[in-house]
């Protein structure tokens, strides 16, 4: 690791946090429950990519690295289980508007 | 002797007690002759401790101590105690045959015999407080078993006797404070202020233990609603005894109250009023019991007075007044209490010409009635004569309230032997007989000891009384034997007679017996003020009642505007939050994640926020 | 020896998915039963010889760096008694045999789950564990796939989802700092170096991570639709001990292991704690549902956990642990009590039932003993913990705190008890109410259970504060 | 490094086009799209197995799943889908502002850490770490890829019986 390597850090930052915002606004803005899901994974990119950049930078990247495959395959299966619940909710109800899913109030 | 066997005035009527309480309805038999053994145990055991001297201290539980004293004015009381005990059991017996609540009756009365000879015999005020209140709640229990109105006379009298006792737990906290310690045998404090405000709160405690006015009202409610043996019981003899003998402990021996003192007069004045207002309500009394209830208040006024006297006459008499009152108040009460057997009423408008039917009881009558009216020679005449002495001695004001007072009771046992056992008789009263034996005994037994007592009053007051007082105080004085103020005997004889051509003035100008106080109860001023009374006017106890209901008044409308507040604001501004709260949670996810959110932006902003 | 808590889940859970799954799913209740006894076992005799020798070869296979203190046996005690209740729960609820061998594969992993979670001493691998409950929660909510559970389900996993993504910004932080994932490699780092606003920023992830999955307000509003959506044995197992471990041990665990205390951070867990016990209280007296006003009485009491937390002191500490269990013990009865209710009448709607009290005595006794624990009336366990918070915040000079967290309890008892009444004593309507019976036994033998561990812990605290407590105090003494 | 810059702002423009286009297919490809973008990124960044997994993983496995999802559902009418468009350009027509303004607010902070970084060991291989120092996230992995099992048979079950 050098100076050269920290003073190159920012934009990957910049890049992390651009893409919080965009997941974020998807996930908060859209009716649609797999638009949804894309913003998720859209968080999940932005922390790959985060993690990444931390390992690179502080030399670390073979634990990154181990770090980064068990997230994927982790994110992976919440996000089989999120379609699961997604699908589940389009068969009951017939759409995937996030509106119907406004039940449980109060 | 053994110091432990102090203990057993305690424990055996606590074992009666226990066996009474527990006993099945139907054993009878057995509850009633186990009531008959435990009461002459009782008895005998005072007999035998009479003579003793035991003085015990154990440590106790916080450092107080657990010491009992047994020595010839305790010893004294607790064999009176023992007596009336083991009479009103016997009266008991037959009395109560086939009442509901007959083993509750003997369980408190034998706990309250028990509580009784623990005060008597306690020589620490923490311990005498200690039975002193369980004597409280067995009042409470006696009048609750009686009649339906029971329950709320037994509540009157818990909160007047419950507000009295307040008043000595009081006394005793500030007598202990002011001599260090709490045993009794050791307290010899001055009257200075504290001392003299420490005198009144534990005089309190006495006076109203003895039923004096003005904590007397819940007695003639008892007597109406209470099982009869409880009223010759307790209101009779046994609270006069005990409230008597604390009054006495504390003037002879707690407290040092001089003769001129201010505790001394005020004394006094409660029992010279106590006599006045007694006898003047008793006079009008149309039942049989409630007539006897007030003179069972007058009569404390006498002691009251004697005692407060501070002399040594008026203590002896005060003193043997006491003794005598038990004697013949008790009888009094029990031929009531023949007579409400028998009759079924003790309502004097439907009594009359008894004395056939019940020659025995209207004998007891006669000599008791005698006896309490202060007739020579019955013992009430010398008891009456010493506080005379001892009243004249301190000023006319207080000897011509007791003459008057003597004057009245006069008159209206007058009345009360004419209304219930002479004049004529009606025709449901015709088949009326005597009562049975067991119940005679304890009236017979009781009347002779009037007789023995007046007679040879040498024998109370120089074995039992005189020495209370003990040498220092008597200063080489006997006072039994016939009294030597031969003017004061005068004015009680004339006084007696007038009491005589009164009540046949009374009979002739209203035609009857029970009417014959009628021209009292009428004259010009007394009228209005025996309206009031009947009213209820002069008793504290309503006076109480009127001003805790307007206390309950305010406290309503200022507790409804708490209650408001708390019931209706705060209420309502929590369920609105609470429906506000659960308004925001509105089943969107989005904003769910936008408070999340908010959330993280807080914490960050409080975090950079030194 | 404590790998063995992780892995025994784990084969059991392969062993039981074999193809010959005809066989042992009949198995799979016994299977989990014996897993959470020896559990519980475990707790109480860690050093037992017969573990230490007779599966000591698994550490030649396994090279796991997992270590139990304190916190984590009561963590692993509370796990073992509420899987266990959940179980019980669950095989008087789902009849289908093979639903219920699903339902006893996902309490093993779930359980798995937690056991790493809580043994673990590697941020990331905390992380992992985490998701694996997680998982195995989402799932369980959707289990009976309803849309109402599945709505709670998704709502879960998109605010859990959030936090996650909190926690791995935090850990990539953590590792940009400290260059390690090891709990004590970081604190050692955050001892030496002095880069303040990384190490402010990473804690501040990981807090609003753990405030989301412990469902602290105003990150909670998942929570109360999670719980009221879910099975009956699942809200048992989420209310119980799945938003303890996954939000509240791991709060506590990222104080006392790596972070320390400061005052922004006690700040910060004093504000989070007092609003959630207020606002979770107060919500939960409008709630007409059973199940959800309970989720926000879970609120209101993760709050008084954080608070003692909040305290910095070995006290208050020894409070949140000691609350931690206490709540476990006495919510889990508490929806075991709803669970028999929603068996019996079918309703959920406090209004419509009531006067359930002569039919389901055991139900009523059991679900008061809760309540009256919950609320903290001595001497249930509940006083004690709170008792112990409460003075932890006095004698910390929190005073205000002290008398709002007092106030609350009064809060908590008012809305309690009214339910109590409505649900249980006052007469119901006789002809509704003919046909309803005692819940089974599995049901009543849960609740009785715990209603007699947290009447036990209560009477028996002297003793428990002398074997449990002031050793907490010894671990947490340097803080 | 002119070159790393110009991968970053493809990701994000990827991203934005994964949010903002209206069609759900579209957003699913651009999804791996931003995966690919990503891979690329951390080839760059030294950590190649990472990036065959991300690869792998997220812009084939996870697209998939997605594309298959929304071939599930049912399509959209051409009303609705007109509906559709505006709401959503009305909705997330702020994002490429707010973007732009962050991004741009963000590098004109331009802040340099200046870490001292803990000297690190002698860098081992990816495997040697993932196979040997982090043995119990491997167990997690598996647990973690069982329950997803078990959440398929219980979530899709329902189709299979029908």
């Amino acid at each position: 690791m050098n100076i050269q390597v920290l003073a190159d850090l920012w934009p990957f930052m910049v890049c992390v946090i651009t893409l919080f915002v965009i997941g974020f606004y998807c996930l908060i803005v859209t009716l649609n429950l797999i638009r949804a899901l894309i913003g998720i994974e859209i968080l999940i990119k932005a922390i790959t990519l985060l993690i990444i950049v931390v390992g690179y930078v502080s030399g670390h990247s073979a634990l990154t690295q181990s770090l980064v495959i068990t997230m994927i395959v982790i994110e992976a299966v919440i996000i089989t289980i999120a379609v699961g619940l997604v699908v589940g909710i389009y068969r009951k109800t017939g759409s995937l508007d996030s509106r119907n899913i406004r039940n449980l109030k109060g | 002797m053994n110091t432990n066997n102090i203990f057993l005035p305690i424990i055996i009527p606590l074992i009666g007690a226990l066996c009474a309480l527990v006993s099945f309805k139907k054993l009878r038999f057995l509850l009633e002759s186990s009531a008959f053994v435990i009461a002459a145990v009782n008895l005998i055991l005072a007999v035998i401790l009479f003579k003793e001297n035991i003085s015990l201290n154990i440590p106790w539980v916080l450092g107080l101590e657990f010491s009992l004293r047994l020595y010839h004015f305790s010893a004294f009381i607790l064999l009176s105690v023992a007596g009336f005990g083991f009479l009103v059991t016997l009266y008991s017996l037959r009395f109560l045959r086939g009442k509901e609540y007959a083993n509750q009756f003997y369980g408190y009365l034998f706990l309250t015999l028990s509580l009784a000879n623990g005060a008597v015999l306690a020589n620490n005020l923490i311990l005498m407080l200690f039975f002193w209140e369980g004597l409280l709640l067995t009042l409470f229990g006696m009048i609750a078993i009686g009649n339906k109105n029971a329950f709320q006379t037994a509540t009157k009298a818990f909160i007047i006797v419950g507000i009295s006792d307040l008043a000595l737990m009081l006394g005793i906290a500030l007598t202990a404070y002011l001599a260090g310690t709490a045993r009794i045998s050791n307290i010899h404090l001055p009257l200075d202020t504290l001392g003299s405000i420490a005198f009144i709160l534990m005089a309190i405690g006495a006076i109203s233990k003895a039923g004096s006015m003005p904590f007397h009202s819940w007695i003639p409610d008892a007597a109406l609603d209470a099982p009869l043996p409880f009223m010759a019981l307790l209101p009779a003899s046994l609270e006069k005894l005990l409230g008597i003998y604390l009054l006495a402990r504390i003037t002879l021996d707690m407290f040092i109250l001089t003769t001129h003192s201010a505790m001394s007069t005020l004394l006094m004045a409660i029992g010279a009023i106590t006599i006045i207002l007694a006898v003047m309500m008793a006079l009008i009394q149309k039942d049989y019991k409630r007539l006897l209830s007030y003179h069972a208040i007058s009569q404390v006024g006498y002691m009251i007075l004697g005692i407060g006297t501070a002399v040594p006459v008026g203590i002896v008499g005060g003193l043997f007044h006491m003794v005598n009152n038990a004697l013949y108040k008790s009888c009094l009460f029990l031929t009531g209490g023949a007579v409400e057997k028998q009759a079924g009423t003790t309502s004097l408008e439907k009594l009359g010409g008894l004395g056939r039917n019940m020659p025995v009881t209207f004998i007891c009558y006669l000599i008791t009635a005698a006896a309490i009216s202060g007739v020579p020679p019955f013992n009430g005449f010398f008891s009456k004569e010493l506080i005379y002495d001892g009243a004249l001695e301190r000023g006319k004001i207080f000897y011509l309230a007791a003459i008057v007072g003597s004057f009245l009771t006069a008159a209206s046992f007058l009345k009360l032997g004419h209304a219930a056992f002479l004049g004529k008789r009606s025709e449901e009263n015709k088949n009326i007989r005597e009562v049975p034996l067991s119940m005679l005994i304890p009236m017979i037994v009781i009347a002779a000891t009037c007789v023995i007592f007046g007679v040879f009053n040498a024998l109370p007051i120089k074995y039992l009384i005189q020495p209370v007082l003990g040498e220092g105080l008597l200063e080489g004085h006997n006072f039994s034997g016939f009294p030597t103020n031969m003017f004061l005997v005068a004015v009680t004889v004339i006084v007696l007679i007038a009491a005589f051509l009164n009540h046949l003035f009374g009979v002739k100008k209203s035609g009857s017996g029970l009417h014959a106080s009628d021209h009292i109860r009428n004259a010009p001023v007394l009228v209005k003020i025996y309206d009031l009374a009947l009213k209820r006017f002069f008793d504290p106890y309503e006076w109480g009642l009127k001003f805790s209901r307007l206390l309950a008044d305010i406290s309503w409308a200022v507790d409804r505007s708490i209650d408001w507040i708390y019931d209706k604001f705060s209420v309502n501004l929590t369920y609105s939050l609470s429906r506000q709260i659960s308004a925001l949670q509105s089943g969107n996810y989005s904003l769910y994640v936008v408070w999340s959110l908010v959330g993280a932006m807080l914490v960050f902003v409080l975090f950079f926020i030194k | 020896m404590m790998h063995t808590l992780v892995l025994f889940p784990f084969f059991a859970l392969i062993i039981l998915n074999l193809p010959l799954r005809v066989i042992f799913r009949r198995l799979s209740f016994w299977v989990v039963f014996a897993l959470s006894l020896i559990q519980i076992f475990l707790v109480f005799f860690p050093q037992n010889a017969f573990w230490g020798t007779h599966f000591n070869f698994l550490n030649t296979f396994f090279r796991f760096n997992l270590s139990a203190d304190g916190l984590s046996m009561v963590m692993l005690l509370s796990i073992g008694i509420v899987t266990l209740t959940a179980l019980l729960v669950a095989r008087q609820m789902i009849t289908d045999s093979d639903r219920m061998a699903l339902f006893c594969s996902l309490l093993l992993i779930a359980m798995a789950g937690m056991n790493g979670a809580v043994l673990v001493r590697d941020i990331f691998s905390l992380y992992v564990f985490l998701e694996i409950t997680a998982v195995a929660s989402y799932i369980m909510i959707a289990f009976d796939k309803n849309i109402f559970s599945f709505e709670g389900a998704f709502k879960y996993l998109v605010l859990s989802a959030v936090a996650t993504a909190m926690m791995i910004t935090a850990i990539a932080l953590v590792i940009l700092f400290s260059g390690s994932t090891e709990f004590y490699l970081i604190n050692y780092a955050i001892r030496a170096s002095a880069h303040t606003s990384l190490i402010v920023l990473s804690l501040g992830l990981f807090l609003c991570g753990f405030f989301i999955k412990a469902g602290l307000i105003p990150f909670h509003s998942w929570l109360p639709d999670a719980y009221s959506s879910a099975p009956a044995p699942v809200s048992i197992f989420l209310a119980g001990i799945v938003t303890k471990t996954t939000g509240v041990y791991t709060l506590i665990r990222i104080f006392i292991s790596i972070f320390g205390f400061n005052g922004q951070s006690q700040r910060i867990l004093l504000l989070a704690g007092i609003i959630s016990v207020v606002i979770g209280a107060i919500a939960a007296i409008t709630q007409k549902d059973f199940k959800r006003m309970l989720a926000y009485s879970s609120i209101s009491q993760v709050g008084y956990i954080i608070l003692g937390l909040g305290c910095a002191s070995s006290l208050g500490i020894a409070g949140a642990i000691l609350h931690i269990f206490n709540h476990s013990v006495f919510k889990s009865l508490l929806f075991v009590n709803s669970a028999a209710v929603e068996t019996q009448t079918g309703k959920t709607n406090m209004d419509e039932i009531s006067g359930l009290g002569e039919k389901m005595p055991v139900t009523a006794v059991t679900s008061t003993l809760g309540a009256l624990s919950c609320a903290g009336i001595p001497p249930l366990a509940g006083f004690w913990s709170k008792l112990l918070i409460i003075l932890a915040l006095w004698v910390g000079g929190l005073h205000v705190y002290a008398v709002v967290a007092i106030l609350s309890s009064v809060l908590t008892l008012a809305y309690l008890l009214s339910i109590q009444r409505k649900l249980f004593f006052i007469k119901g309507n006789s002809e509704e109410n003919s046909q309803i019976k005692e819940a089974g036994f599995g049901i009543s033998l849960a609740s009785t259970l715990l209603a007699f561990i947290s009447l036990a812990t209560g009477v028996f605290f002297p003793f428990i504060i002398n074997s449990f407590i002031v050793p907490f105090g010894k671990i947490f003494g340097r803080f | 490094m002119n070159l790393h810059l110009v991968i970053l702002i493809a990701l994000i423009f990827a991203a934005l086009w994964t949010v903002m286009t209206r069609s759900l297919i579209r957003s699913a490809i651009g999804l791996a799209l931003t995966s690919a973008i990503l891979t690329i990124v951390m080839f760059a960044l030294n950590a190649p197995l990472a990036a065959v997994f991300e690869l792998s993983v997220c812009a084939g496995l996870i697209s998939v799943l997605f594309v298959s999802t929304i071939s599930l559902t049912h399509p959209l009418s051409r009303q609705e889908i007109l509906q559709h468009m505006k709401d959503r350009l009305t909705r997330f027509w702020y994002l490429p502002i707010l973007v732009a303004v962050c991004a741009i607010i963000l590098s004109a902070l331009d802040i340099k850490f200046s870490l001292k970084l803990p000297a690190h060991e002698t860098e081992n291989d990816v495997r040697v770490v993932l196979w040997n120092l982090r043995q119990f996230d491997i167990l997690g992995q598996i647990i973690v890829l069982l329950s997803g099992v078990f959440g398929v048979v219980i979530l899709f079950r329902e189709k299979n019986k029908k």
